[in-house]
This record gives structure tokens, C-alpha cells and sequence, in this order.
């Protein structure tokens, strides 16, 4: 029989791998899903005949399972596209929050002098996953907007982030080498629980992606360790899996944006951010601005549109507009391209989701390589809520933030319009010379409304 | 060092190596899913959380093991479920790149 | 099916992933010092022929053993000198570029 | 101690794997074979203190040891570079041979009853280290040239080979099921044997590096079931690992020659190769020659020469020659590269390797997706002993066996010259309208002769 639960752990182990080669391919990735969800359903199935109830035990997992189930499926299910990430950071915040309490109970069934190789991973699962839980909390508030996003500093932050962690490893060494008595232990998880909120607290909320993808990647080692103490295999093979592929994850997607993983944690320490600066320091300059009418007019003749969306079109929720337009145009026989840069947006892939959503069809979703060259023939780009992907600093100021990363060359067309709210930076926070171009032309206002003004001008046009 | 814990290190450097070769070379375009769809995959924590629950007999296992299934359990419905929601959208986009060309033949 | 057994199983599983994954990217160019690589490393059934050899203690024994001690050895050896050798050419190029590069600059 | 050999066995592994990973990029994969090498050494070096030597046992390790390291180190030091392949088919034979000995050596230690999962990996290692053992000399010999190099087939092969492969199925079973007894499975060896033979007999020579490179994936997967009779960590990890490259790597090397595995192994079989008829449809066709002054002066008075190296210039060992020319045209102001396709020579990075053993310089050697477009800049393409790689055939005719293959597009310069022997065709066996193109000039010959020729004259021009 435990051949038969070994043999079926095994097989989920496989199905999860299968099910992340599946996922990191676009044709394959949806089947990825469901062959890794196959493995879950074949390790917990072998898991539950397994197991001994007690009265109370089998009440608790009955309506755990039904709670976690019902509040799993409405939260998946209703969230909003743009408030992906969020929802993502929840879901990794519990499987943190479960692998910590999982290691507190089985030290308390321990007794107060446990073997080495049975603390040393349940603290290591403590620890990591009350950091992961409280971590994913913050970057969930962060998003949601329930704070603010912008990086939260103060003086001396970094000592007392040290103060956390030197206690934590204190209380470390008290559970394994003096006594494993709650006290120790449970001080440990509200120790962990603040340096989680301390770690994200000074990382800005546009960074968030890549916190919560290393977040993730402490949960599966959390797991992996929960592994090492129940002698798991499942558990062991499946967390170590996440553990690694989110840590190389996380990397990629800084190395995205152009940036250091350092950077990205640590970057709001010691370095002032020159948004204001800048921005003001630019006052002096004029911008052009036109009529709705003229624009609806000079989109309506022109033969070729390129379409650049950005974050401000995701938070206005534009997406259905930009549509609209699009078709309208398409209709009058003007050629609409989108052209989408790997990082527009808040996360990768965003652009391409939420387009997606309001079912702009595949073959007019143009990646950055493609279209680029594109640019110099198109008469106008309808650049929607986006900014940082066409700053032409990239390519020219070496001193800039964003100096190196590839850039939509949106500037080599003929006509530039930027429907934004104002001539407030972007999110790297460096102002950006394009606005300022005699080629360009400002449309202040939220990307909605703008877009269904120019929608009705069109019509009339 | 035992026996089972050698064999257990092994698997763990083992599944390393696997975790990082896997990924190795996905596209940007899919990384949020692949952070998801991996997010739902260490929700098998809810094995060990059934371990813990099944067998509480005090009041403070009941409630430790209680609240590790339901986060455990929302961990792993929830990410595959949102995985699949995010995925849709790039399937739906296919098959609505298929159902413009079929359109365009009639 | 004994414990043993069953871990075996589990190494060799994980192994394939490994093995596979860890080519899936590798230049045309590349592939036969490759193949000579990996080709030395299964030479480490040589641990296999010394454990034979190391305690044959009949006729029989001393023959398999003394031919698996000489057959895994030179797999080994072969294996790993020939494709540093090959391994080599490709490094001169380098350096031969390099020591053009430096013959440019005087 | 058992801990700290098993610890040792997956340092091993891990430099293994390392290795490997480092194997597949061309600026590491030096450093990858010593990491290997090293890993190699700590697995042998946890090995030897858990040997109980008996007094003969510990001469024959000695000597084996000492006789198997002089072979390995004198035939790897001495063999050229052209005949590295066959050198690989030789070692690679040697460790399935190796391991189907071990496997016997076992059995024999068994009894005739051996539990099942004792006995299923040693028969598995016996047959398939012994097909992999004769299969790999047969290659050897094909490549050697000790044996004709054409497929060898006859009437009734396919039923022959399957009731030797029926025999073998029928000895698996007698010595699983009914007892193990040293003729049971002698007689499964020596089947094996004859099967490995038969095996690669009906390949063309000109395929041996992918049969090699199927035979070495073959090797660790005997090694690995050796691992799991001897219940040894290391030898399953790293023979899973070769099993598992190995055949990955021998679909990407069929695939890289444009063809499936399945036609490199079973084409022979019931296809009529149609060399000699193609050859002879043509012959009353006719050919431009010229004399080796004017070929001279042609190339001296070039702004642009590319060179096509295929694998007549490998049999008749001229890269130094072709370097030679190409140095003096330089220093006569011509501009000269070298044009290499993926699967010129009879190797995969033949080529790559012949010119850098001559001292080309890095930057001559131009891949061909980087130089395809320069052939209509080049005056002269000089192709010294290639012919399918610059056959427009491959994009011309949907019926021949190279169609689709990415070519040279050698087609394209202002003046072409063939240096060959004969108009016979190359590899594929078809022939190359490119030969009797009016832009074209033969020069028939051996390659190294030829170019010793033109060196002459070009000095003299
Ligand atoms: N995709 C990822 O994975 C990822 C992850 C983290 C960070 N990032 C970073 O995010 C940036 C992405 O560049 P991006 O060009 O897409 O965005 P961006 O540079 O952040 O610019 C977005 C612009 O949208 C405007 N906006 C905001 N709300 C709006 C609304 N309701 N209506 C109209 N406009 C609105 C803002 O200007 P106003 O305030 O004037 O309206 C802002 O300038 C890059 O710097 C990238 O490195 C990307
Ligand atoms: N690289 C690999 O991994 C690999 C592996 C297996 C097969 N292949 C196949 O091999 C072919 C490679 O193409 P290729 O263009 O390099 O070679 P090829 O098409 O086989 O042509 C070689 C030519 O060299 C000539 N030749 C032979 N000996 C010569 C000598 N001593 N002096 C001068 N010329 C001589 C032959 O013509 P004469 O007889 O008239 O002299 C022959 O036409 C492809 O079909 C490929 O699929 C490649």
C-alpha cells in the first residue's frame, strides 16, 4: 500500500513537472495548467486514505476544505484582469501562512528537544513562510491601493530591519539548540510575520510583480521544508520545483526591466527618486495640444495607425474603447496596428491579457522586434496611458534609469498623440523628451474618456 | 545522517536543477502565468495541512490545523483556477485569430 | 516493491528531466564534443567494474573483471582526453582571435 | 562512512550535471569536461576505500586500470580530428561493454533464482550493453573505412533481424522466469551481439555519427540499470543522465541534417537510392573547366571570396592548404571568409573544428544564417569539396530528399568554382544543377592538390 503512495507522489511529481514545460510555452500553456492541477488531484487523492481522523479532525478538514474551496474559486473567479497580480499574492500569501502553521504544529508534537533534521526545517518553514505571508499581505495592500504604493522609507530603516533579523536568528538558535517550547517558536512566527512587512514596505508598488514571483518562490521552499519534516516526497520534489523555477523567474523579470534584482529590492534605500525633480525642472517648455475634432480628423485619413498601450490604459480600464476606436478606423480603411513592449504595463504579459479580454484579434498584436521597424511609415501613434516604453532617454541619455532598455521607436512616425492625464512622469519617474516633441501632440484626460470622445468625433468625422 | 534524509536531499537537488531548466526559457509574455500556475502548485502544502488537521485532538491543533486547510486550500483552487482564467484569454485570443480567417473565406 | 527500489526509480525519473532539459538549447556546432562528453561520464560504470573485479575469486570472475576494469578505464580516459582535445580546437579559436586582435593593435 | 560515500556520489552528480550544462554553450564547454572529469574523480575516489579486494582481484584492478588508461590516453592523443568520430564509436563501445560484463559478472553472483528486481536490470543492461558494444565497432569499422560504407542490405533482412530480436525476447524470459544460468545468458550476449551488428549494418556511413550518438544514449541506459542491480546512486544518476541527453541529442542531430531518426535508421530498408540514375540523366549536360592561371588571376583580381568548405575537404585533409590561398589573397587586399553550414563535413561542427585546428581565425568563420545574404556581394565562391550544402535543389524541387534543408546560397555570387573530383554527387546522392550552372567553373581534382595548384599560381600572378 505506501508502494502505491509513493508511486502515485511520483507521478504527481512528474505531472508538475510536465505541467511547467507545458506552461512555459504559449501553445502549450493552458493543458500545462490542467496536467499540473492532474498532479494535485492524484497526490491529495492518495493522500486522504492515508490519513486518521479524529472526531474533531475530520470536522475541520470537511469545512476547511469547503472554506478554502468556495473562497479560492469566488476570489479567482471574480477578480478583475488588472488586479491579477494581487489576487496572485493572496492565494501565495495563504500557501506561506499554511506551510508555517503546518511547521508550528508538528514542533508542537515534537516535545521540547526534537532531532536536528526535523526543527531545523520546520524553523526554516516557519520563518520563510510567515515572511511570505505577511510579504504577499503588503504587496496585495500595495496593489489593491489600500496604502500607498510609493516606497515607504525612513531614517535608520535599515538598522532596524537588521534588529528584526539578528532576533530571528536568536530565537532560531533558542528553539534548536536550548528548548523547542512554544514561547520560542510562536515568537519566532510574529518575528518573521514583521520582518515580511518590513521587507516590502520600501519597495514602490509598480515593482510588486517581481516581489510577489520571489515570494513565491520562498513558499516552495517553505513547502520543500514542510517536506523534509513530514518526509514528504510530494511535498519535498513539488515546493523545491517552485522554489527554483520562481527564484530563476524572478530574475528574468527584472532582467525585463531592464534592471537588478538588488535594484528592484533594495533600490528605494539611499537613492532619492527625482520624479519631482525633474519634472519640475522642465516647466519652462511648451507642449502641443489640439482640438478633439482635428485629432478624430487626422486619425480618420491617415493610412497607417500604430497603437502603443501602456499602464494608464490597464488602470483606466480602456481597453474596450481602444477597441472601438480601432475597429471604427479599420472600418474608414485605415491600418491599426498594437505594437506591445515586453514590459508595458504592470506585469509581463499584461498588455497582451487585457487586450486579449476586449478580443483584439492575434495578428494585430505586433511584439516590439517585429514592429519596430514599422514605426517610420506609420502616420500617427496613439500612444494610450504609456510613457516609459517610448521615452527616447533610453537610447540617448546614458545617465537615465531606463538608459539601455529597448524602446518602442514610436518617435520615427509622422504624428505622435499621448492620451495621458498630464505631463506627470511615468513609472521609472525621468521625464520624457517625446512629450515635448513639435511632432507630438497632448491629449490630457483619463484614457476612457478621451477614447470615447475621439470615438464619437470619428463617427461624425 | 540517515538514510531517508540523504535520499530526501538528493531529491531536493535534484528537483533543483529540474525547476531552473524548466524555465529557462519561457516568454516574457507568459511570466505572470507561469508565477501563478507554479503559485498553485506548492498549494500540495494542503498534504501536509490534511496530515496535521485529520488527526487534531486539542484545541489548539484544531484550530492551527483548521486554518492551514482553509489557506491551504485556497491556495491551490484559487491559483489553478486563476492560472486558467489568465490562460483563456491567450487561447481566446486564438481562436479568435481562427475565427477571424474563417470568416474571412466565406 | 521495497523502499530502495522505489527512491532508484525516483532518481532515474528526475534524471531524465534533467538530462533532457539541460540539452534542449545546445548549438549544432557543439554537438559532437557533446556527445563525447557524455559519453565519458557513462564511463562511470567503471565504479561498477571495480566493485566485479576488486573481489573476483575464480577463473571466471578474474576474466569478466579484468575485461570491465580495462573497457570502463578506457571509456573514461578516452572519453574525457578526446573531447578536451576537440574541446581545445574550439578555445585555440578563441585565442587565436584574441592573439590576432592583440597583433592588430601593435 | 556509508554517509559520506553517498554525499561524495551526489557531489558527483551534481558536477555531472553541471558539466553537461556547461557542454552545451561554446564558451564554457571546456571547463564543462573538467567539471565532468571532476566528478568523475570524487565518485571514483568514494569508490576505492569501499573495495574488498581479494589477492587477484586487486592485480587485475591494477593492471586493467593501468592497460585501460594507456589505450584511452594514447588512442585520444593520437587520433586526427577527422576520425574523432569513429575514436567516440570505439570508447562508447567500450563502456557497453563494460557494463554488459558487470551485469553477467552479477548474475552470476545471484544464483539461479534471483529476485526480479535484481535480475530485470542486469538482462536489460546484458543486451542493450551488448548491442551497444558491437554496434558501436561495426560504426567504427564503417567509419574506418575497414568495410564498405554503403548500406548493407538483403532480401529478408527485416525477418532476420526480427527473429533474432524474437530470440533474444524468448532468453530474457528463460532467464527471468525460469532460472539464470550462465548459458541462458551467455546465449542472451551473444545475441545481443549479433543483434548490434545487424543493427547498423544497413546504415550508410555517412549517418554513423548519429548512430553513434543513438548507441552512447544506449550506454547509459545499461549503465543505468547496472546502477540499479549494484543499488549504486551514481550510476543511475549519471547513466540516466547521458540515456536521457544522449537521445535528445541524436533527435536534434537527424533533425539538424534535415531528416527524421526514424529514415536514418530504417531508410535503407525498401528504398532504392538513386544515385547512380540522377548522375547518369544528366550526362549530356556540359561543364565550364579553365586553367588553374586564369582561376588565379579570377581570385587575385577578387574584391570578395567566400569559401565553402564541405567534406571532400576533409578527406583530403586540405584546411591547411585552403588556409594558405586564403592568407595570400589577403595579403593581396581580397576580402575572405568562410561560409560554414550547420551540416557540412560528416559531423556537426566538423568544419568548425578542421579550421580552427588550421589556425582560421574566429572571425572568418561565418555561420550561415549570418552570411547568406553576402553571397550576391562575393565575386567568387570558391566550394572546395562541398556539394549538398550549396545544392538550390533544397529550394527548388519539392521532390528531392534535401528539399527544404537551409542551403548556401552560394547560387547567388558572380562567378562560382567547384573544386571536386568528379561530378559524382555528394552525400544525398543526388545531383547539383549548380555544376553545370554557366556562372560556373569546375576544377577537377583532389582538394589539397588543387589548392597547392592555385597557391602556386596566385603567387605567381
Ligand atoms: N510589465 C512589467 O512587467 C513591469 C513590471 C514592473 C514595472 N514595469 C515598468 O512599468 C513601465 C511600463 O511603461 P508604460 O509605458 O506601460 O507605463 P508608464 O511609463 O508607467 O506610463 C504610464 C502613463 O500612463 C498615464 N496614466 C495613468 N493613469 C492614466 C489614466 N487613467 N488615463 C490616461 N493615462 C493614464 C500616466 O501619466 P499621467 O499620470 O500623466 O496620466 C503615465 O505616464 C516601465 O518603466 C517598466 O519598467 C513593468
Ligand atoms: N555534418 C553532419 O553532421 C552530417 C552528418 C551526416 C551526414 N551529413 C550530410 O553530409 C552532407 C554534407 O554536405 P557537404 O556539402 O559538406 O558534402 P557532400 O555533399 O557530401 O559533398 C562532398 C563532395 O566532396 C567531394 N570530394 C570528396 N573527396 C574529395 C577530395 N579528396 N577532393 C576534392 N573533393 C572531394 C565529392 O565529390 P567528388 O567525389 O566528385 O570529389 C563530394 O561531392 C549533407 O548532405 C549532410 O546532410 C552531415
Amino acid at each position: 500500500m505506501t508502494t502505491l503512495y509513493a508511486l502515485a507522489y511520483l507521478l504527481a511529481a512528474i505531472l508538475f513537472i510536465l505541467g511547467l514545460r507545458q506552461l512555459s510555452s504559449p501553445r502549450t500553456a493552458r493543458n500545462g495548467n490542467y496536467t499540473a492541477a492532474a498532479g494535485m488531484v492524484i497526490a491529495l487523492g492518495a493522500t486522504v486514505p492515508q490519513l486518521h481522523f479524529t472526531g474533531a479532525g475530520a470536522v475541520i478538514v470537511l469545512v476547511g476544505v469547503l472554506v478554502g474551496a468556495s473562497v479560492g474559486t469566488i476570489g479567482a473567479r471574480q477578480v478583475k484582469m488588472t488586479a491579477i497580480p494581487q489576487m496572485v499574492a493572496l492565494f501565495n500569501g495563504a500557501g506561506g501562512g499554511a506551510a508555517a502553521l503546518v511547521a508550528v504544529s508538528e514542533l508542537l508534537t515534537f516535545g521540547s528537544h526534537p532531532p536536528i533534521n526535523e526543527a531545523l526545517p520546520s524553523v526554516f518553514s516557519i520563518v520563510i513562510g510567515s515572511v511570505s505571508f505577511a510579504g504577499s499581505l503588503v504587496a496585495f495592500a500595495k496593489l489593491q491601493e489600500l496604502m500607498t504604493g510609493t516606497p515607504i522609507t525612513y531614517p535608520g530603516q535599515q538598522l532596524v530591519n537588521g534588529l528584526i533579523a539578528a532576533a530571528i536568528i536568536g530565537f532560531v538558535i533558542a528553539v534548536l539548540a536550548i528548548a523547542s517550547i512554544p514561547f520560542s517558536f510562536l515568537s519566532l512566527m510574529v518575528l518573521a510575520l514583521i520582518l515580511g512587512v518590513a521587507f516590502v514596505l520600501p519597495i514602490g508598488g509598480a515593482d510588486m510583480p517581481v516581489v510577489i514571483s520571489l515570494l513565491n518562490a520562498f513558499t516552495g521552499l517553505a513547502v520543500a521544508a514542510s517536506g523534509f519534516t513530514l518526509n514528504n516526497f510530494a511535498l519535498i520534489v513539488a515546493g523545491t520545483l517552485v522554489g527554483a523555477s520562481g527564484s530563476l523567474l524572478t530574475k528574468l523579470m527584472s532582467d525585463a526591466m531592464g534592471r537588478s534584482l538588488r535594484n528592484v529590492l533594495f533600490g528605494a534605500f539611499g537613492q532619492v527618486r527625482t520624479t519631482a525633480g525633474a519634472a519640475a525642472g522642465k516647466e519652462g517648455r511648451s507642449v502641443r495640444t489640439s482640438s478633439i475634432e482635428d485629432l478624430a480628423t487626422l486619425l480618420a485619413y491617415s493610412r497607417r495607425v500604430i497603437i502603443v498601450p501602456g499602464y494608464g490604459l490597464a488602470v483606466a480600464q480602456a481597453q474596450h474603447a481602444v477597441r472601438e476606436l480601432a475597429d471604427l478606423l479599420e472600418k474608414k480603411g485605415v491600418e491599426v496596428d498594437y505594437a506591445i513592449h515586453p514590459v508595458a504595463g504592470r506585469m509581463p504579459g499584461h498588455m497582451n491579457v487585457l487586450l486579449a479580454e476586449a478580443n483584439v484579434p492575434y495578428e494585430q498584436l505586433k511584439e516590439m522586434d517585429e514592429i519596430n521597424d514599422e514605426f517610420k511609415d506609420a502616420d500617427v501613434v496613439l500612444v494610450v496611458g504609456a510613457n516609459d516604453v517610448v521615452n527616447p532617454a533610453a537610447r540617448t541619455s546614458p545617465g537615465s534609469p531606463i538608459f539601455g532598455m529597448p524602446i518602442l521607436n514610436a518617435d520615427e512616425a509622422k504624428n505622435i498623440v499621448f492620451l495621458k492625464r498630464s505631463m506627470r512622469p511615468g513609472f521609472a519617474g525621468i521625464d520624457n523628451d517625446l512629450l515635448y516633441d513639435p511632432k507630438t501632440i497632448m491629449l490630457f484626460g483619463d484614457a476612457k474618456d478621451s477614447l470615447t470622445k475621439l470615438v464619437n468625433a470619428v463617427k461624425a468625422a | 545522517m540517515t538514510n531517508e534524509l540523504l535520499n530526501e536531499l538528493t531529491f531536493f537537488v535534484l528537483a533543483v536543477f529540474v525547476g531552473i531548466e524548466v524555465i529557462s526559457k519561457v516568454p516574457t509574455m507568459l511570466h505572470t502565468p507561469l508565477m501563478s500556475g507554479t503559485n498553485a502548485i506548492h498549494g500540495i502544502i494542503l498534504v501536509g495541512a490534511l496530515f496535521i488537521a485529520a488527526g487534531a485532538n486539542s484545541p489548539v491543533t484544531v484550530i492551527l490545523g483548521f486554518l492551514a486547510v482553509v489557506l491551504a486550500t485556497t491556495n491551490v483552487v484559487g491559483g489553478f483556477v486563476v492560472t486558467d482564467r489568465m490562460l483563456e484569454m491567450f487561447k481566446g485570443r486564438q481562436a479568435a485569430a481562427k475565427t477571424a480567417e474563417t470568416a474571412n473565406i466565406k
